[in-house]
């Protein structure tokens, strides 16, 4: 291709890519907008930080610091 | 004795270097100190930057088809495998949520776009330049760094313009480490100090379905109407919805973590080895790194003036810095926004209002990279 | 610009779908949807239910052989790799203490692969169904699916039948997930009130070396008698090895946690990649969900009905309920033993006792995994 | 193969294949059942919880627990 | 039906050993009993002898072309990228600050080096012995195990020698494992009580600086004298520089762990995958276990004499026995000169000193590989 | 090759082979005294050990510290 073909293609390239843009993001929105709609309204709880439960963490977590506990607790003579 | 010394001699690098390996280490490791020193996207520019000193050492042919990092050039780039993967680990980190509180906004990760195919046109135009020679794919996968956005330019470059790779990927984090100071002056010469002090309100709670949702309907809305887009912004909905359905943490959580992890070091050195010296070298690299700027700006620019459109139609809801997000950098350039705004009012906090267009900049960089491989590819 | 225009058209799914490609996406939409929300064994079904989308996006070729789909398959699923590495992970995860504690418990988990052998010739008769064509081979890979155990199945019809692989690894997860839908009622129907009520006595104690060497016996005895059992076999011992050595501790860690969720992200979009529209839609797939359902449920009625027997042999020391969990599904088919015991009579608890045979019937499935492929392949 | 050859084969197969399951799980019963009369029999300790030493996660529990067991004495004021 | 029980029977590994197999799964087993029982680098040994076990099962071929030993050996030892990734985790783990604290002892892992060269000598004259035919390149294979480093003779050998990688590496990491046994008696031998009982200064403290350049300039000084050495001095180099940057911390941390750990387990079966009987039971194995013996020993004395010249050299501020660590079997040898320290004086702590020897002596043997690369290979 | 010819290559290997790590090595070791000496000294502060804070792990600490924390309150009846 020559420059001049290159600049047409080109100039098209910018007049189509930038209304795929558009219309593709105006219907994600149209889409969520409606979406949200539709869905039922949840409450926004986040309730109390689940822990994972598969982690082996916190039996260690609770040793530890009942040893930790258990230390003070005789060093303050109790 | 004599002749193994002379063997020895003749396999040493001293004897074998060419200037532009010499050249090429000593850009690595630029790129490794800016890294380093400066904070430049250290994840990626510093295996980037070791990936370009290892393929530029004589006679060790690291960078070849039988060293290791053309074994993960081939096997990870050639293939698009590494940039998908690491959609899907983005996918599985990104937090949609801004998004679906107030899509509206995500008008101005469209208009940021701009910035892509602009600079489709700068870079066809610089054929006038004597010595530059851009055919129409190399100038498509040249502005898609307008896309800031490392994946998406990684994998359109490999498919349309293997060989300015190196240039385009060292290019697009570049400038995303320098949002920071690209992208203040042109929002501040666009905007006035009081739309930069509006204030917006607070963003309304999204609930689980909504965000399970969402990944689905992006897919079907890229099936329907741009498939080509489908294997970039597929992973990233697929990442996505690992995070949001709840039911298998283990592979969310791998995948954005472990795996996306191994995925960058391999990406990154493999990338590296584009930056060999006889590849890298030339007079288009020049090229690649001004429009690369260019795109940056204007990218910047439109998604500005998006956000004075939408500050004028929303009767000053709407603070027009929130637009810059919209080149999307994630998360950079949603806290440039957000640090101009603060200099503004210092009361006035925009991060979460500009993850909303930064996120959305993803999808958009990411329908245009479709466009460019649907038309030119 | 109408060209252009035209060329973007002719590029959009809406212009290219065809009907099956419609049809297949809704099925992998009702994957994730069951996978999500009924609980349906996520892990898995996740990852193809979304491979099954991207398979049939049109015009993006993402199954195709340089589409990240059919790198996936080519790599993982046709080399064998993928499941064998799930394999090692399962083998890592397993606990064979219950197993060793009361190893006369195995002959439960033998019982329940009469479900495979018994669908491989249901498989056979469909033939006389016009319409249906199965070859001996495809019909091993079918009766597989009574094995109840998803990385062996993947093998085996990766190996015997690759074209009908969707269907199998789809039916296969699904069944293991509707476990707690289609055991109960076999289980009530073939057992009474009074076994079902049956307690067991406390496992022994398990000492260290004899769970070392556990991994090694078996691969011994399965060397010695059926070597092509022993890729799957050998796998799954190395994983245990890993775990109970206790010398290899960070391997054993990552062979059952990163690696193992790597693979089944692979695993799952690579398996998804088989649910693409012209191989999937086909009347043998309807032959292939019969006849799983029924694989399921004589593998169940055989687990069972042998527990009858060793409940009249061993004078009510063996409740007959965990027959059932020898189909393996593990560790599914072990709870719904024990909540079919809790029913019967709530201060009965099965699960560690549902255990053994459950294991047992992994390596039952995989024996006769090894007899398929060493008379069929 | 006619439908008459296969059905000929697949009985065979259902007859090797229960007949090799049966076979290597009967002979595996056999050996565990060996093995654990020859293995010398272990108490059942399960010993304290051994903590791996090579993660860096302790010292940080322990810096954590003396911070807070700290902060709670000083809370008391004692 | 009597057919199919012949087939079933040609297909038992009874009826298809070959005398050679039955000797190396014992020798797979001996290996993992030793892994396990004596704690022979357990990491190692015991996928190499499984890997080894599972080499030898007949008719089920999982070291061919199509087995996954066979698949994982030829995508991640042939191609050098196993070994690589290994470094690379080896770099990001190692702490070369007691190196840089005092550089003067690097000299003693330069010395250590000449275990490898002695022992290229003495394989090339075992072919005076008849029945050992030994090439050059078999020779410097075999010479590297004085290197006492894993990865770094499994890269050469897989190189210059693949046919002898799996005795190689079988030695390499059972002299390894065996240096608590080796060298002591060497050590004393060679050392004069006083000499042991020598006391050494406390190493001054290292800037972080100078840490992160330390990598750079190993590369820089291997790139102009050395580039065959630079695969593998750059991959070390690499991982060292995410470790020590501090801003790539994910990076550093995933190389280290879950990347070194997958690829640990997959060189180990691959490597195991070269202990089929065929290629492994030959009067060469024996002369490479004996020539390992050697090199480890040699490299040991060279070692501890040039300890001993920088003993007199300083005037007693150097123990001669942390020159027993610079044949690299790092932590190992650094921790035998430790024990052997104590021993001679129950307050002599010579850990920290001896890891810088330690370490050096895995660049000297990175740098020796380099060597045999160039001239060899 | 003959075994005169290997054993002179090897003769030649050992002398290249040793020069080679003697001379990367000591230029190592000038490098190293060169760069510590042009570097300016650090202090040897090693900080107060940096906690990563990308880890989750801490808001759990704290969390299972406090209800030890709590229960040995309640438990001294204080
Ligand atoms: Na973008
Ligand atoms: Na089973
Ligand atoms: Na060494």
């Amino acid at each position: 291709m020559n420059i001049d073909q290159l600049l047409k293609e080109s100039f098209h390239l910018l007049g189509l890519g930038m209304g795929a843009v558009f219309i593709i993001l105006i219907l994600l929105i149209g889409i969520i907008t409606l979406v949200s709609k539709l869905v039922p309204e949840e409450l926004p709880v986040e309730a109390a930080p689940t822990r994972n439960s598969s982690t082996p963490v916190d039996n260690q977590h609770i040793a530890v610091i009942q040893a930790a506990v258990h230390k003070f607790r005789k060093s303050r003579g109790s | 004795m004599e002749q193994g010394l002379l063997q020895l001699w003749a396999s040493t690098g001293l004897a074998n270097f060419t200037p532009g390996q010499v050249v090429m280490i000593a850009a690595g490791a630029l790129l490794i100190y800016l890294a380093i020193a400066k904070g430049f996207e250290p994840l990626l520019l510093i295996p980037i930057g070791f990936g370009g000193v290892l393929a530029n050492i004589p006679v060790a042919d690291i960078a070849g088809p039988d060293g290791l990092l053309g074994i993960l050039y081939h096997s990870g780039i050639e293939s698009g495998v590494f940039p998908l993967l690491i959609f899907m680990g983005v996918g599985a980190m990104t937090d949609f949520g801004p998004l679906l509180a107030r899509p509206s906004l995500i008008i101005l990760g469209a208009a940021a776009q701009f910035g892509i195919f602009f600079t489709l046109f700068g870079a066809v135009a610089m054929n006038l330049i004597p010595g530059m020679e851009f055919s129409l794919a190399d100038a498509a996968a040249i502005a898609i760094i307008g896309g800031a956005d490392g994946p998406t330019a990684i994998y359109v470059a490999s498919r349309l313009a293997p060989d300015l790779l190196g240039a385009i990927a060292v290019a697009a984090y570049s400038y995303m480490a320098l949002v920071p100071i690209i992208q203040p002056p042109i929002m501040k010469l666009l905007t006035t100090e009081k739309e930069r002090q509006t204030k917006m309100t607070q963003l309304r709670h999204v609930g689980k379905l909504e965000r399970i949702l969402f990944p689905l309907t992006l897919l079907l809305l890229t099936i329907l109407l741009l498939p080509t887009a489908t294997p970039l912004v597929g992973m990233l909905c697929f990442g996505n919805l690992l995070k949001e359905c709840g039911v298998v943490d283990r592979l969310s959580n791998t995948a954005k973590n472990e795996l996306i992890n191994i995925v960058t070091i391999f990406l990154g050195l493999a990338v590296g080895s584009k930056l060999a010296a006889d590849k890298f070298l030339t007079t288009e690299t020049i090229g690649i790194l001004l429009l690369g700027m260019v795109a940056f700006s204007i990218g910047t620019a439109a998604g500005v003036i998006m956000g004075k459109i939408m500050y004028r139609v929303t009767g000053g809801a709407v603070n027009p810095l929130i637009g810059a997000a919209g080149v999307s950098a994630v998360p950079m350039a949603a806290r440039v926004a957000n640090k101009v705004g603060l200099d503004a009012n210092a009361h006035n906090f925009l991060l979460m209002h500009a993850m909303g267009p930064n996120v959305a900049g993803v999808i958009g960089s990411a329908v245009a990279a479709g466009v460019l491989l649907a038309i030119v590819g």
